[in-house]
């Protein structure tokens, strides 16, 4: 079941779905699997698995920190993909790869979609990949089933909406303000209207990511979105007070 | 051949490499830059004003000048230099900074970042933000921060603030990652001002445009002044931006020879040093917006790079020159620091010049192949900079005893102040 | 009027002030140099050798920018900026040095001495050591040795040798007299390179003449691009090499005025300052070979003098400029340490220019007077030289604490190397 | 009796004469008087009494150090005439004025001559003082039959000898070598020619100075020169072992 799907059955008992975040091998891939089972617990519907990359450039502060700690520990590639054969085979997520191209681009895109498809994974968010670079690695996704997300943001045009919801699959990742991850997003109308702009050009379900923090967030994007992304917020959770701190956070969200 | 001459879809690209790789939220950013350069570049009176500013504010156009001694002393070329070390602030990189500048105005920007490594390049913006009136801030890795304090210095009191940049390696590639960040959340009234011919499309176009100036000025001078085209260009090559600015002006000259100078740091098998393509350390990839041969490992992260001149200690080249040198049009090289020591010490002392460390890089190849190069060889070198901000960094490279007993002496003065 | 034109027995002095007070032994020598110098100036070849040597070697002419943001800021005349600053070695005392340094070919010469306060005219005189092949030691005041490391370190790795002189107040008059023991002892194979326009017959005038290429650009210059004269013209005054330089471009221009700016210190009325002119209290006498206004007490022993600026700080004033002050053709102004700290933070932050505190000292009196001139107004400052070689004086100017801690953090990399 | 006069006479039973040196209040006036003291036990004939001056410019190393201990211990150009009276009527000396020309520019050239010949003066020595600058002081210098003592040297021309000769009075001083004052000169063939040139253009006394330091120096003058002056040799000997060296020195060189 591809990942449109998926998101479309659980919004029949669902109204907003959640997707978390980890980044593979920080503080330590046991860590990660504490934090999974977590979110597992507290309702979180897909989770992103981040490659670390040591050029993060469209990260905050937080996750810039996560990829070089755990390169410098010694994560690879090819334990990320071990650890995700792990985590699809033993959780009910959707599992994403989310990474930058460099990544893609050095084992080469055809095997990076089979190991991909292998380890479990059903997409992959790549932020500095624009659509222009990505016709071959979209097009031979479809062989593969695998769904490449792309990002919508608030100063894109409509015109490139347009184009850009030629390209979705999967879902649509709405992105609710300028800037990395990681700093606190105002949820106000500026969010709807982008929610809405993208409605206009696709009609795979909607994700926004980029700051939600909170239940308020939460609510505040419930009958507007599909999916709400956690990133920075849950991991801050974690840096702050371990496993205790993370399944607070999550259980703060009320997640069904 | 003009290799901004883009084929059909290829926009950016030189044969496999540049392109733009930037987040979907930089798109129209990018795209509005692109087309302010387009105009810009079409119209003759952006070109006029962009001369005629760094003429009256940086000197231009910079001088050649004849090494007598250094070519007698090797026996062999006749060596030229082209001397961009005489512009304000001491080096090409205000070529660029000027040019963006004036862009930014008609962008109706009134912000802008750069990233830096040396500090050359925030040097040369936080003045030209100060001529412009532009706020100003400046990423450094906080490694250079600490080794480049009199450039912070500057910086500083020309009004720019500089921010230390503490992830990754904290040096260039991390203050480039941090000015990315900086311009997706500000992008509505920053301009990103990208100090080498790196990073995604327009900027190894723009940068090289702007600094294609240098090789305009050189080739009439050099038709001027020897009567005819030198045999062989040297440059260093850090990003690129010098030595594409020279090289521009001999692209089509078939019989000039263009040999790009890298870091070659503690030598060749050592990883050690910042040399993409004349060692054989480097593969094709994607950072930092776009793609070229980067110093990397086989999952693609980037790898620690090291050269005595911070300025060229990067992991990636302008994606301009891993084309051309893939074609075979220009001859990269690399230099040790220690030759770097040698060669610095040689001019200095017969020519009275100090090259920037980062500059003699390109005056180590031309030194070793001028003297198997008969007399009637012409050979010019580009001095992109000149040597003596870098006082700590050449005092240290050079082991100055007395250099460093002043330091302890001012040292002691100001624990006593405190006190 | 010609200055330089004498009167029958008057050869050599200005009004009442010049003539040559040396030792006899070295009559023949200044005679020989004094011929020497008339032959180069009646020769038209020896002015376009030299000053083809300045444009391929050291950049001239240099430009003159107009500062927008300032005037605006100042909100009264439109101020120009003639920028030597620009110049090969950073400072207007390479034309200077180039020109002696031809002329010391001429007399067939193979050794040059020259004193140094600031390092400026050194770290020049080295350079053009290196470039014509001479032997060279620098004279240095011990207490300008200590605070003037960078320089000395240039000078040294250009190949001179810096002597440090221990007698006196261990400043550039000492400099001066140990460089005076060095000619009267070597005079047959050595030229001594004096770095201002001060000292017997002929080096006003052969300074002065040098130094006049800014002068003779500067009113071409504002005549292209204001279309007219400047009203004012302002430039520091030490010796009065650059000041002289400047002004000789507009001497004959009645409606010019002409505004030297000298070094106040601490003050009127301190005893800690030089200026010569501008304050009351120096009085005529002879010193170091020639007749001027210096700061001595009633013996005709000299003072101590005091300047933020090691380049301003001297006893005495070129005699030229006793006798144009005295007949009333160029007005004498002081700016204090104080004002020079103020007008250097505002000159970087508006303008991105870094003016050397030498010359900051004219900025500081043009930036008093512009805002009482009226908008079409134009005055023209003299940029004798770049700040940025003047890190730690300027550092400790500013008290800048980041700067301390560098320099801490750097002693104890050294002594750590040590253990 | 003016200084030629006094020269002669003596020539007539010495075949050399001896000119020693002090500068006025080094180390101290006290001093002074020893050093004179022992010069005259010796036989010293003449004696400069050097004005200290703040830019000695023609003088050496221990020279320069005596003029700037001297001023900073507070000597004063009135001190120096005080003592040169006291010089005059206590010593049999001739004893000539030595210093800077900014010393008598300062004070008036006219005042300074009224003063150099109240306080018993017979000349003066102003190394920085050319014939060309000293006209006026030179002709009024007749009126108080002062006599200012020119200086020849090896790099003089034959023209200018010829002029300096006209306006030589007293004495003339053949200065030995290049250079400031100090250092050792080596008495060679070179000293005999510059002697017989001098002797060409006048018929004063020819006294010869500049690194005259021992006996030997004194013989090969002998029957050449005049006057043999000496300077920083002796103040050598002070530094080194005060009154006890500088005696020694004195009588050293066995003057009758
Ligand atoms: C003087 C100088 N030359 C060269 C470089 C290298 O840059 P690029 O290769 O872009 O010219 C730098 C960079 O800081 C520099 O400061
Ligand atoms: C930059 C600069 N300006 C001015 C001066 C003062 O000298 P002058 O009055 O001869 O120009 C100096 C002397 O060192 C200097 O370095």
């Amino acid at each position: 079941m591809g990942i449109k799907t998926f998101i479309e059955q659980k919004l029949d008992y669902k109204d907003i779905l959640v997707m978390g975040h980890v980044v593979c091998g920080y503080p330590s891939f046991d860590d990660n699997i504490s934090a999974l089972e977590i979110m597992e617990d507290c309702g979180v519907d897909l989770v992103e698995l981040q490659f670390p990359f040591s050029e993060p450039s469209a990260d905050g502060p937080l996750f810039v920190k996560a990829n070089e700690m755990s390169i410098k520990s010694g994560t690879t590639v090819d334990k990320c993909f071990d650890f995700m054969s792990k985590v699809t085979s033993q959780f009910s997520f959707k599992v994403l790869m989310m990474g930058y191209f460099n990544t893609v681009f050095q084992m080469g895109e055809r095997e990076f979609l089979q190991r991909l498809k292998f380890s479990g994974g059903d997409g992959y968010i790549i932020p500095d990949l624009p659509i222009e670079e990505a016709v071959n690695l979209h097009s031979m996704s479809k062989e593969f089933d695998l769904d490449p997300i792309i990002l919508m943001t608030q100063t894109t045009s409509e015109e490139r909406l347009k184009k850009l919801g030629r390209s979705c699959s999967g879902m649509v990742y709405a992105v609710a303000r300028k800037g990395v991850t990681g700093s606190k997003t105002i949820m106000d109308d500026s969010i709807e209207s982008l929610i809405n702009r993208c409605r206009k050009y696709t009609d795979v379900p909607l994700g926004v990511g980029f700051g939600i923090s909170n239940r308020a967030d939460l609510d505040f994007l419930r009958g507007k979105a599909d999916v709400a992304i956690i990133g920075t917020a849950a991991l801050k959770a974690w840096e702050d007070s371990k496993q205790a701190g993370y399944r607070q956070f999550f259980e703060s969200l009320q997640l069904s | 051949m003009d290799i901004f001459d883009f084929s059909e879809g290829r926009e950016g690209y030189y044969g496999d490499f540049g392109g733009v790789f930037l987040p979907e939220i930089l798109h129209g950013t990018i795209e509005e830059l692109l087309q302010c350069f387009r105009d810009c570049k079409n119209d003759p009176n952006f070109w006029t004003e962009y001369e005629s500013m760094l003429k009256s504010y940086s000197g231009r156009p910079t001088p050649i000048t004849y090494l007598e001694n250094l070519s007698k002393h090797l026996g062999g070329a006749q060596i030229y230099v082209k001397r961009d070390d005489l512009n304000h602030t001491g080096s090409h990189k205000v070529n660029n900074v000027i040019g963006q500048g004036l862009l930014c105005k008609r962008l109706g920007k009134k912000r802008v970042i750069a990233e830096t490594g040396a500090g050359q390049h925030g040097f040369a913006t936080a003045t030209m933000a100060a001529k412009f009136g532009f706020d100003c801030r400046i990423y450094m890795g906080a490694v250079d921060v600490a080794r480049q304090r009199p450039n912070v210095f500057w910086m500083e009191n020309l009004g720019a603030e500089v921010i230390s940049v503490t992830d990754g390696q904290q040096t260039l590639k991390d203050a480039v990652n941090e000015c990315m960040r900086d311009w997706v959340t500000n992008m509505a009234d920053t301009h990103y001002i990208l100090g080498t011919a790196c990073g995604p499309h327009p900027f190894p176009e723009m940068v090289s445009w702007f600094q294609s100036i240098i090789g305009k000025e050189a080739r009439k001078q050099m038709l001027e002044q020897t009567g005819r085209l030198p045999d062989k260009v040297y440059a260093c090559v850090g990003g690129g931006s010098n030595a594409m600015g020279i090289f521009q002006g001999f692209m089509d000259d078939e019989r000039v020879e263009l040999i790009g100078c890298e870091a070659g740091g503690k030598g060749i098998g050592s990883y050690m040093h910042s040399a993409r393509l004349a060692y054989d350390d480097a593969k094709v990839g994607v950072a930092q917006g776009y793609k070229t041969y980067f110093l990397q490992n086989e999952d693609g992260n980037m790898s620690e790079t090291h050269s005595v001149a911070a300025g060229l200690d990067y992991i990636g080249i302008n994606p301009i020159f891993s084309h051309l040198w893939e074609q075979g049009k220009v001859r990269f090289e690399a230099a040790t620091d220690e030759e770097v020591k040698e060669a610095l010490k040689l001019v200095m002392k017969t020519e009275g010049l100090i090259p920037a460390l980062e500059t003699t890089h390109g005056f180590v190849t031309a030194i070793k192949e001028a003297p198997s190069l008969s007399k009637d060889k012409i050979i010019l070198i580009n001095q992109s900079g000149r040597g003596d901000k870098d006082i700590f960094t050449i005092a240290d490279a050079l082991d100055d005893s007395k250099w460093k007993s002043f330091i302890t002496g001012k040292a002691r003065d100001y624990d006593l102040e405190k006190n």
